[in-house]
Formats: structure tokens, C-alpha cells, sequence
């Protein structure tokens, strides 16, 4: 690679780390935004809507998830928790192998971690959808579930579309710190890199690289999503 | 539901006894009733602010009323007392209800993440599980009936006022519902569309349709309204057919509301 | 029990006083760098509204770039191979090598990579007001800044707290990069502690309580703006 | 010119470790003292987090780093060492009711756990092929996997060993074997320094040379450990 | 300026040459001229959609016009012409004209997050800088006039259709301005109360000022206008004094529109 400044020489030898790597991180980041996304509706919306105290419920899961880093939950969840599950005699079933896993515990730490920052972007989102349009859906009889699927929710996401894609980005962010417990995803392996060889900015740069190649991909699509429906702009 | 008194009219379709509503301090509706049979058209006027949007919004219970009884074909709404209000108990009968009362908003409401025809079919493929190219002719024929076949794939946001307000009248029409509960639905109209529209409010009332109709139109009002209901702050100060009202009202406050359309 | 007092004690060798120390660090850099972000958030996003093609242009790369990279990178690259830079060019014009202050560099490098995510939240917001509200301050003649201040931001700020809130959150904890640089803030001082005691249970707890603190005032703080903004809007439910 | 010695910010115990009032203390804090008087240099501690390090270094925020680190190939590549100015064995620990040993066969099927990045890992992955390696940023982190039962060994620094098989947690636990492939682990722990830095580097070989010789290096080690840290010639 | 060409009439308030607007393939307003003068009343007529709110947005350049030229007093906005509109080149002359075009919008477009009281203040404290306390009085005067008084403290949401749009009205006429552009300003609201607004704006008429309105009140147009215009699709079909275009129309298409008010 001299066509290009820096060392590039250990591109070869960590290729196929950096691949499971790259699968890894693309794993945590679906299944966290998938899971979490479908946690954050309800959340978000039950503190619009009520009863109460489930709306304190939420308010206070959004509240200690968004209050506390990441980081430590993911600790007391993988250390902390994950601890206990061999004194219960766990490691003796068929269980044991996904228990002892990091990634199981990386998925749930950073669902949740979605569920409580988007649950906030979406209470917001749902409180802004004008009333009137609601009660034209419930004017025609549609059910609970048929509002929030058809008016509700469209409507809601339509206000926040950038902020979302902010929330995921952010994800994919937080997504090295799952090489605290075990699992290397790409940026782990940058580390692991960078630790190896002390090299400094090179591997950096390939971790920007292919960062930049996985937000890329997802802010076009909720660009995308965005403007599917027309604005009207003053 | 054993507690519902058998209703006294077979053809009675939309019953309401002495509704009341109040937001906090303010009493809005003090006690209105109304009754209305299969192929009525029961309009009703009044000053702004007077609570006849209000009513027309308890009726499908988009409001909750204080106090009241409302009854469609018979089969009274299912409430149970909450804390500053009634609260309907049966979410079926409610969403089974409002799926029969049709309603055009004053303020339109459309959807804006939907177009016109999206807006229109809507309705029949969600709620009356319809099929969509079923759906889809059915909103052809009424689109083109109120002038919007052209706009069918607009969003409402880039539309006139009229065009909106008539896309409203679409969506609720498409849900073929057995009455109608119009608030103003031809304030934006100009004078032909304006006649258009009732047109069809009237062939709907004598397809058999219930219409309780807010208006300001009392031209309206006196030619084809079978009742005329003056509401005044809350109370309805005159009701009758639309010669009693227009021509011999018992109420002071009423013979000088009608007088005043120049 | 006990033995946790002993290692939360406000004195050395109890961690107390350290952990408190770092909070405050923190603190005020995210403070700092939200304010940075939020400045930066504003214009970015009346620049992506009303610029013209250069200009939105050249901040959609800006959202796209920051935002994908990850901020350890771009810490390291402004902060050491950025003062490199600037060292080499002073000395090459004669000048002697400067050393930038840690805390400051934190408060930019931090206020850089929220203010792209502050474009975007605030951008969302802006779209979301009814255009009719603006055309509405436009017709009575209220200048560009009237209408914003006293029409726009005033109506997007509900669809924007959220998500602003959230910003703020990540900020308080974003400083924890900064041991990078040789800052010392709660997350650093947090992990000196175990890595001493061997408390991690203790020692999280305590970190965790401060920061849920923090979110605990802000909620307070962010939730009275919202609901103030929010007045005149009815309840959906 | 005052020489800036860099420590990492994350504490090492019994090496380098900072405590609640700020004070660094540890056998390399000493032993840096040693080293700046025999070169007659005047010292300042740079603290920054492992992920600065070297960049630190590179920007010449520090000219020295002294935080136990280890001397291979690969990094020579990018910085320079001085001598080795320590060197400790490399020590497998399991329960002690389980029959591994340091023998490759007797962790075959095995989980191993060891600190991601290090002569450890690479040691695991020459010898151990037929066990299970499994990655820890920190030491503390596969050492609390160990005790939670989801690792079966772990392949580690002996001396940094010590604290947690004393500790409650670690009670069950014990050394089953030293581990030993100088072409893995090199020839221990060096100063780290610039490429371009070779008359500093000659100093502080000089240094260490020193103070190995009057028994400045004894002396301190003795506080601390009750074998050879320096680990043979 | 000295592009400027001086305007032949003293009194002309408000002239409007040949405007055209068009929203991407979609001509709304094919060449629609204007001119009144203080104290003129000119309504507009037109079938929905036919370009009437269109023309008034353009007037105060919320819509920017494709082509055509603006006067006001005399003095015409500067225009350069942009990609597929024209567009103001002195910001500083639009704020300026309009602080003098009163607006009330076709959907009202009150401040949500402001009262009544609010809404009509905020413009003569923030724009024309007058002190509160002035603003509060003439608010007060306004508020009376249009029966709004009680309802000063209120948000817009929490209010009836008619209350939204004698707010509207409300905050348009707290600005004084001298030409008012009014887009179907009684739509909302009930015979009575739409004789108290024709008042005021007849009465403002009076005091010279120019009124621009749209309206489906043919009645009101027929009687108090000075001139109406009749649009059909963007283009000025009937042009005259209300007894020409109401009584002796020229045109096919407009005999048939005002006949159509039943
Ligand atoms: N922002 C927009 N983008 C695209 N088309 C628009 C936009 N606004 C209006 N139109 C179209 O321009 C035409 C004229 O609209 P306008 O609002 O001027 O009608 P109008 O005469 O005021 O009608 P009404 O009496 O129904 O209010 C309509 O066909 C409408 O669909
Ligand atoms: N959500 C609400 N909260 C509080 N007060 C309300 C609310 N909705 C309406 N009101 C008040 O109730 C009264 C009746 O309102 P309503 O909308 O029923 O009037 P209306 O007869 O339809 O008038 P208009 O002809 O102007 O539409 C008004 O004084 C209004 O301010
Ligand atoms: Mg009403
Ligand atoms: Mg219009």
C-alpha cells in the first residue's frame, strides 16, 4: 500500500478478525435497534397515554437507563447478574453456553439502552401529533392498536426521523463497549490492533472507515424515509 | 347488555338525553337532548361558541360527556362514572359505534402523512375490512362526486381550504356510515360546491342516512332540514321543524339569531 | 457495608472526595461542550434549512462524518495529531510550540461531535412546526430573528427537548473519553478506584448514583422548559 | 530539559497505582524515581489512559513511558525499548479441585481466558490450540469470569496474579503451572520511547544498568515482592 | 429606489401587474392584475381551488410569485428572479410592507403556544414596538369588538372554530394595518356574528384604509364591495363593480358562479 501514507503491513494478518468483527457489530446493531425500537413505542407511548403508574414506570426505566453510563450496566449485567446464573446451577443445562456468552448480555445491555433514549425521543414525538388528526381515526372506529399503527405512529416517527438516526448512530457507537465483556466487534479488533502493533492512527482510521461505511447506509435510509412524504416548508 | 331500556321507536336511530359537558369551570352543554330517525336531516345552528361542536363530538364520544345518554339504533353507549366524567365501559361497542357515525370535522383533521385517496380508503379497508381495490371504486365515485379526482394522490397540505374540507366529506362518506355527523362542512365551500354538497347530504337522507348538521347556512337549514335545533349557550332555546323555527320561534333569542342573516 | 463507608469516605483514602472532584470535572465539560454543541446545533441547522446548495452541502458531510466517526478518533486525531500540526507549522514560522490546555480541547472536541447531532435534532424539530405558525409571524413583519425567537424556536423546542435531553445525558458521559487527553473526570477516577480497591461493586454503585443524580436535575430542568413550551397544547390521550 | 515520564492512567497494582489523594505509589513509581536520579534528570509524571498513550508519546506529551510494558517485535516496529527493567513469569490459574496444568493437553475442550492483546494471548493461542481461547480488556475482568465460572482457567502475569488468589474471591483458585516460550514473551517489560530518541535511550539503559548495579533496584524491589522480579540476567 | 416607476395615482394603495405563480407543473395564477385604492373594498370570488388564497399570499410574498410585479403606496418590491420564482431582494422593504398588510389566514394560524391575549399583542409590541401597556388597551378595544374578551386568556387549541377565527381577525386589526387581506374571514362563524364583522370591515373602509377580501359572502360582496373580482382558474374572468359582475356578468363561466348562491 504505498500508494497510500502509514503502515499498512497488518492488514493481511488481522483480515479475517476484522471481518467476524465487522459481522459482530452489525449483529449487535440490528438486533439492539430492532429490539429496542419495539420496546421504545410502548414506553414512549404509555407516558402520553397512561394509566399512570405505568407512566411512571416508563419515565422511571427511561430515567435510571438514560441517568447511568452504559458502561456500568453493561457491567452489572454481564458481571453482576451473569454471575449468579452458575451458582444457580445454570451451568449444568443446555442453557449454559448462551449464558456464558457475552453476546447475549451485550444485545439485552444495549436494547434496553435503545428503549430508554429513543423511549424519550418518542414520548415527545407521539405528545406532537396533533390531537384532531387522532380523533379523525377514532372517529371512523379504528381500534387502539389500528391508530397507533396507521396514524399514531407514522405520524410521530415523521417529526423525529433525524433525531432517530442520531439515537442509532449512537448505538453503533456504543457498540465497542461490548469488548468489555467478551465480545470483539470490529472496534475491539481495531483496539486489539492497536495494542499489538502500537500503531497509532492507522488502525483508527480503518475503524473510521468502516464506521463512516455503516452510518453512511443508514442515514440514507431514514433520509429516505424522511422524505417520502412531502413537506411543506415556510 | 340487560340494564338497556328497550328503545320506544323502531326507526329511532340516533337517540341523546339530556347531555351535559363541562370543561372544568366552564359548563359548555346544560342538558340536550335530541332524536333523530332513519332519513332525518336535523341541523343544527346557533352562535359560535354556543357548544355545537361540542355536542357533535360527545355524540361519538370523542368528548366525554358529564352526564347524558346517547343511544344508536336503540343500543345505548355502555358508561361507567370516572372521576370528572363518563366513561364508556365497552371499547368494542365504542369503536363499533363510531365506525357507524360518520364525521366531518370543522377543522378537517385529515391525516397528513396520508394523500386524498389514502385518506379516503383508509377507513373501508382498515375498519371495514374491505377489500382495496373494492375500497379504491368506491373512493373513484365519491371523489369524483365532490370535484377532487384530480387531487386523489395530493397531500392535504399543499391543497386549498376547499379542496381540504371536501376531502373530509370523502373520507367520511366512504365509510358508508348510517348517520352522519357533519360541523360546518361547507364553510370553505364557494356557493356551487356549497350546493353540490348539500346535494348529496340530501340524496344520502333519502337513501335512509340519519345527517345531524352543524351549519351557518340557514338557507339550508329552512329548505331541507326535517328539524331545526337552536342551541344558546348550552341549552337548546328552540327546536321544531324549520318553519316553526325560521317563522314563528318561541324564543326571543332565537327569532333575533334567525333574523340576523342578511 | 462498613467497608463500603470506608472506601466512600470523603478523605483519602477513601474515594469520596476524588469521585465528587470528578464529577465536577465532568460536569463542566459537558456543560461546556453541550453549550458548544447547541450553538453549533442552532446555526447548523437554519444553515441546512435556509443555506443554499454549498452550505447544506458541506454540513450534510460534517453530520454524516462526525456523527460516523467514532470519537475516540477524532479526540485523538485533533488533540495530538492536530497540535502536532499546529506545533509544526508555529515552529516552521518561528514561533515557539504551544500546548493546548486538555480542558479546552475536551470542551471542543466534544461541543464539535454534539453539535452534529444537535443539527439534526433541532432540524427535525424545525420541519415539524405546521408552516402555518411561521407564515403566520411573517405576515405581521417580524423580522428573521423575531420570527425565530419569538415563533419558531419557541414551537419546535417541545419536538427537540427530547432528544436534546438525551444529547445532554450522552455528553456527561462522553467526557469519559477525554482520559485520553490526560483529563481526569468521574468515569477515570471511577476506574482508578477499583483498579486500586478491587470494590467494583461499591465503587459503580457510587458512580452510577452521581450520575443518576445528575439525570434526576435534568429531568427537573429539562421537564419544566418542556411543559412551559408545551402550554396550549392539548392531550392527546 | 525536564524529562516527562509518562504513566497510564489506569492503576496496576502493585506497579503503578494512584491513589484517592492523587499520590502515585508502586514498585515502577520507585523505580522511576531511581532511574530519573541515576540519569540526573529532573521528572515530571504525565498521566494519560492507555488509548493516549502513544499518541501522547508521538506528540511528545511524554518522552518516556514506563507502565509495564512489554517488549515484542511487532511494537518494535513503531517505538523503541530500553532494556528490560523487569520480567515476570507467565502462570496459569484454575480451581484448585481441577486437574489442568500447564500442559497443552490438559486444557484441550477448555475455555482459557486472557487479557486481549498481550504476551498472554499470544501464548494461548500458540500452545493451546485445542482449548477455548476467550478475550478480556482487563486483567480483573477474566479473573472475575473465573470465579463466576464461566471461564476454566486463565493465563496471566504472575505477579499481578498474586493479589486476587489472596483475596476472598480467589481462595479457591491457585497457580497450576508457569508457562514459558521466551520467543512469545520476549525479554520482558521495557521503557518505551520514541524511534528517533537513541541517545535517550542509551541513558536509560545506562540508568537501569545503574541502578541494578549499587542495589537501588533491590532495595526497592525487596519492599514489594520476595523473589527476583528481575527474572534471571 | 430608482427603478423605480413613479406611480400615476396618488391614492393607489395597493397594484398588482400580471402576477404568476405556479407550483411546479401546476399554474395556479396565470397573469392576475389588481389595483385599489385607500378605502377600496374589492372582494374576490372564485370556485375553490381557482387560485384566491394563492393571489392574497403572494400579495405579502408568503408565496413567492413567478412573475409580476407588487406596489404598495406606490412603491414596488424589489424582485431579482431565482431558480423557479422571483425573489425579494430587500428584506428589510418586505418586514416594512408587511407591518402595513394586515393577513387573516384561511386555517388562522394562531401562536398555539401563545393566548388570545398574546396573539394580539405580539405584533404591535414586537413589530411596531409599541409598549405593552398601549398594546394591551387597543387589544382590549379589539377583543370587545369581536366578543372575545372573555375568552383573552385562553390557548387557541382549547377554543370553538368561530372564537379561533375572531382571533385571527383580532390579531390582524391590532396591527392597523392600512391594506388588510383577508381570506374568507367569517367562514367559521354564525350569521349574527358575521354581520359584526362586515361591520368592522366596512367601518375600516371607512377610515381609509384598503381592504383585499376573499370571500363565499356574496351578500357581502354584492353590497359593501367597491369592486369584485371573479377568478377562475388564475385568471381574472369578471372584473367591475358589484352591480356589473353580479347583475350584467360578461362571462359565461361567472353568470353561472353567482347564479349558483341559492
Ligand atoms: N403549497 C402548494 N403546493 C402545491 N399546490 C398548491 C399549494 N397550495 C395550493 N396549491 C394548489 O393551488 C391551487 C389554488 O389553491 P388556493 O389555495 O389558492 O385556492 P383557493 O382559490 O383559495 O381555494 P379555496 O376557496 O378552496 O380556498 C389548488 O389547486 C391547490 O391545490
Ligand atoms: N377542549 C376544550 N377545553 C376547554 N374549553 C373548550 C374546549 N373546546 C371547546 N371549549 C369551549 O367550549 C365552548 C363551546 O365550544 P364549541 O366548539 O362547541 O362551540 P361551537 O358552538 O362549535 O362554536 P363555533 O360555531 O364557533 O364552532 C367554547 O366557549 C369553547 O371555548
Ligand atoms: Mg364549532
Ligand atoms: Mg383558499
Amino acid at each position: 500500500m504505498e500508494w497510500f501514507p502509514g503502515e499498512w503491513y497488518w492488514i493481511p494478518e488481522y483480515f479475517p478478525k476484522l471481518l467476524d468483527g465487522l459481522w459482530l457489530t452489525i449483529k449487535l446493531l440490528v438486533l439492539s435497534i430492532v429490539i429496542g425500537m419495539s420496546l421504545a413505542i410502548p414506553i414512549g407511548l404509555v407516558q402520553v397515554t397512561g394509566p399512570r403508574p405505568l407512566a411512571w414506570l416508563a419515565k422511571g426505566f427511561c430515567t435510571v437507563i438514560r441517568g447511568t453510563p452504559l458502561l456500568i450496566q453493561l457491567w452489572l449485567i454481564y458481571y453482576g447478574i451473569g454471575s449468579f446464573f452458575p451458582q444457580w446451577g445454570l451451568n449444568e443445562t443446555f442453557l449454559w453456553p448462551y449464558l456464558r456468552a457475552g453476546f447475549p448480555y451485550a444485545v439485552f445491555a444495549f436494547s434496553i439502552s435503545v428503549a430508554g433514549y429513543v423511549g424519550e425521543v418518542m414520548r415527545g414525538a407521539f405528545r406532537g401529533v396533533p390531537k384532531g388528526e387522532l380523533e379523525a381515526a377514532r372517529s371512523i372506529g379504528m381500534s387502539p392498536f389500528q391508530i397507533l399503527r396507521r396514524v399514531w405512529l407514522p405520524r410521530a416517527l415523521q417529526n423525529v426521523f433525524p433525531t432517530l438516526t442520531g439515537e442509532f448512530i449512537l448505538t453503533l457507537k456504543a457498540t465497542p463497549l461490548a469488548s468489555t465483556i467478551t465480545v470483539f466487534e470490529v472496534y475491539g479488533i481495531g483496539s486489539q490492533i492497536r495494542q499489538e502493533t502500537y500503531l497509532i492512527y492507522e488502525p483508527l482510521l480503518l475503524i473510521a472507515l468502516i464506521y463512516l461505511c455503516l452510518a453512511g447506509p443508514l442515514i440514507m435510509m431514514f433520509n429516505y424515509l424522511e422524505n417520502k412524504i412531502p413537506k411543506r416548508v415556510s | 347488555m340487560e340494564r338497556e331500556i328497550p328503545s320506544n321507536n323502531d326507526s329511532t336511530t340516533l337517540e341523546v338525553n339530556g347531555l351535559h359537558k363541562s370543561y372544568g369551570e366552564l359548563d359548555v352543554l346544560k342538558g340536550v337532548s335530541l332524536s333523530a330517525q332513519e332519513g332525518d336531516v336535523v341541523t343544527m345552528i346557533g352562535a359560535s361558541g354556543s357548544g355545537k361542536s361540542t355536542f357533535l363530538r360527545c355524540i361519538n364520544l370523542l368528548e366525554l360527556p358529564t352526564a347524558g345518554e346517547i343511544k344508536l339504533q336503540g343500543e345505548a353507549v355502555e358508561f361507567k362514572s370516572g372521576k370528572d366524567s363518563l366513561i364508556p365501559s365497552n371499547k368494542r361497542q365504542v369503536e363499533r359505534f363510531r365506525a357507524q357515525l360518520g364525521m366531518v370535522f370543522q377543522s378537517f383533521n385529515l391525516w397528513q402523512h396520508m394523500t386524498v385517496m389514502q385518506n379516503v380508503i383508509e377507513g373501508p379497508v382498515q375498519v371495514l375490512k374491505k377489500s382495496k381495490a373494492e375500497a379504491l371504486e368506491v373512493a373513484e365515485q365519491i371523489l369524483n362526486r365532490v370535484g377532487l379526482w384530480e387531487k386523489r394522490n395530493e397531500y392535504p397540505a399543499f391543497m386549498s381550504g376547499g379542496q381540504q374540507q371536501r376531502a373530509a366529506i370523502a373520507r367520511a362518506l366512504a365509510m358508508e356510515p348510517s348517520v352522519m355527523l357533519f360541523d360546518e362542512p361547507t364553510s370553505a365551500l364557494d356557493p356551487e360546491l356549497v350546493g353540490e354538497v348539500l346535494k348529496v347530504i340530501q340524496s344520502l337522507a333519502e337513501e335512509g342516512r340519519t345527517m345531524i348538521m352543524v351549519t351557518h347556512e340557514m338557507k339550508f337549514a329552512r329548505d331541507v332540514s326535517t328539524q331545526v335545533i337552536y342551541l344558546h349557550e348550552g341549552i337548546i332555546e328552540e327546536q321544531g321543524p324549520p318553519s316553526q323555527v325560521f317563522n314563528n320561534p318561541k324564543s326571543e333569542r332565537c327569532k333575533q339569531f334567525v333574523q340576523s342573516v342578511h | 457495608m462498613e467497608h463500603a463507608l470506608e472506601i466512600l469516605s470523603y478523605n483519602p483514602p477513601g474515594w469520596g472526595g476524588a469521585l465528587l472532584r470528578g464529577l465536577a470535572s465532568t460536569l463542566q465539560i459537558a456543560l461546556g461542550a453541550y453549550l458548544l454543541g447547541l450553538i453549533i446545533g442552532f446555526a447548523g441547522a437554519f444553515g441546512k434549512i435556509y443555506g443554499g446548495p454549498i452550505l447544506r452541502g458541506s454540513l450534510k458531510v460534517y453530520t454524516t462524518i462526525i456523527r460516523a466517526i467514532p470519537e475516540l478518533v477524532l479526540i485523538l486525531l485533533l488533540f495530538y495529531a492536530g497540535g502536532d500540526l499546529l506545533n509544526y507549522i508555529l515552529e516552521s514560522m518561528g514561533f515557539a510550540r504551544v500546548e493546548i490546555n486538555a480542558v479546552a480541547a475536551g470542551i471542543y472536541v466534544i461541543g464539535f461531535v454534539q453539535g452534529a447531532y444537535s443539527i439534526e435534532v433541532l432540524r427535525g424539530a424545525f420541519l415539524a412546526v405546521p408552516a402555518g405558525q411561521i407564515e403566520a409571524a411573517k405576515a405581521i413583519g417580524m423580522s428573521w430573528w423575531k420570527c425565530h425567537t419569538r415563533v419558531v424556536i419557541p414551537a419546535m423546542l417541545p419536538f427537540a427537548l427530547p432528544g436534546l435531553a438525551n444529547l445532554w445525558l450522552i455528553a456527561t458521559k462522553e467526557t469519559a473519553l477525554l482520559a485520553v487527553i490526560g483529563l481526569s473526570e468521574l468515569a477515570l477516577v471511577t476506574k482508578q478506584a477499583t483498579g486500586t480497591t478491587k470494590s467494583f461493586f461499591t465503587l459503580y454503585m457510587a458512580a452510577g448514583a452521581l450520575y443518576l443524580c445528575v439525570t434526576l436535575a435534568s429531568n427537573v430542568i429539562f421537564g419544566f422548559i418542556e411543559r412551559h413550551y408545551r402550554r396550549g397544547q392539548p392531550v392527546q390521550g | 530539559a525536564e524529562l516527562k515520564v509518562g504513566f497510564a492512567a489506569e492503576n496496576y497494582a502493585p506497579f503503578t497505582e494512584k491513589g484517592a489523594d492523587g499520590k502515585w505509589t508502586g514498585w515502577e513509581v520507585e523505580i522511576k524515581d531511581a532511574l530519573c536520579e541515576a540519569m540526573g534528570e529532573e521528572c515530571t509524571v504525565v498521566e494519560i489512559a492507555w488509548d493516549g498513550i502513544i499518541p501522547a508519546l508521538m506528540s511528545k506529551k511524554m518522552d518516556v513511558i514506563i507502565a509495564s510494558m512489554s517488549i515484542t517485535d511487532e511494537r518494535k516496529k513503531t517505538i523503541n525499548f530500553s532494556d528490560k527493567y523487569y520480567n515476570t513469569p507467565a502462570v496459569i490459574v484454575a480451581p484448585k479441585s481441577s486437574s489442568i496444568s500447564g500442559d497443552p493437553a490438559s486444557v484441550k475442550g477448555k475455555i482459557v481466558g486472557v487479557q486481549v492483546s498481550t504476551i498472554h494471548a499470544n501464548y494461548v493461542e500458540k500452545h493451546f490450540t485445542d482449548a477455548e481461547a476467550k478475550s478480556y480488556n482487563t486483567f480483573d475482568e477474566h479473573n472475575q469470569d473465573l470465579v463466576s465460572g464461566r471461564v476454566d482457567a486463565v493465563v496471566g502475569d504472575s505477579l499481578a496474579m498474586q493479589p486476587f488468589l489472596t483475596s476472598d474471591a480467589g481462595k479457591a483458585f491457585e497457580i497450576k503451572g508457569e508457562l514459558n516460550d521466551v520467543e512469545v514473551f520476549g525479554p520482558g517489560v521495557g521503557v518505551g520511547m520514541r524511534k528517533e530518541d537513541t541517545e535517550l535511550e542509551a541513558k536509560v539503559n545506562a540508568a537501569i544498568a545503574k541502578i541494578r548495579a549499587d542495589g537501588t533496584y533491590d532495595k526497592i524491589s525487596k519492599k514489594y515482592f520476595d523473589f527476583d522480579i528481575y527474572g534471571g540476567n
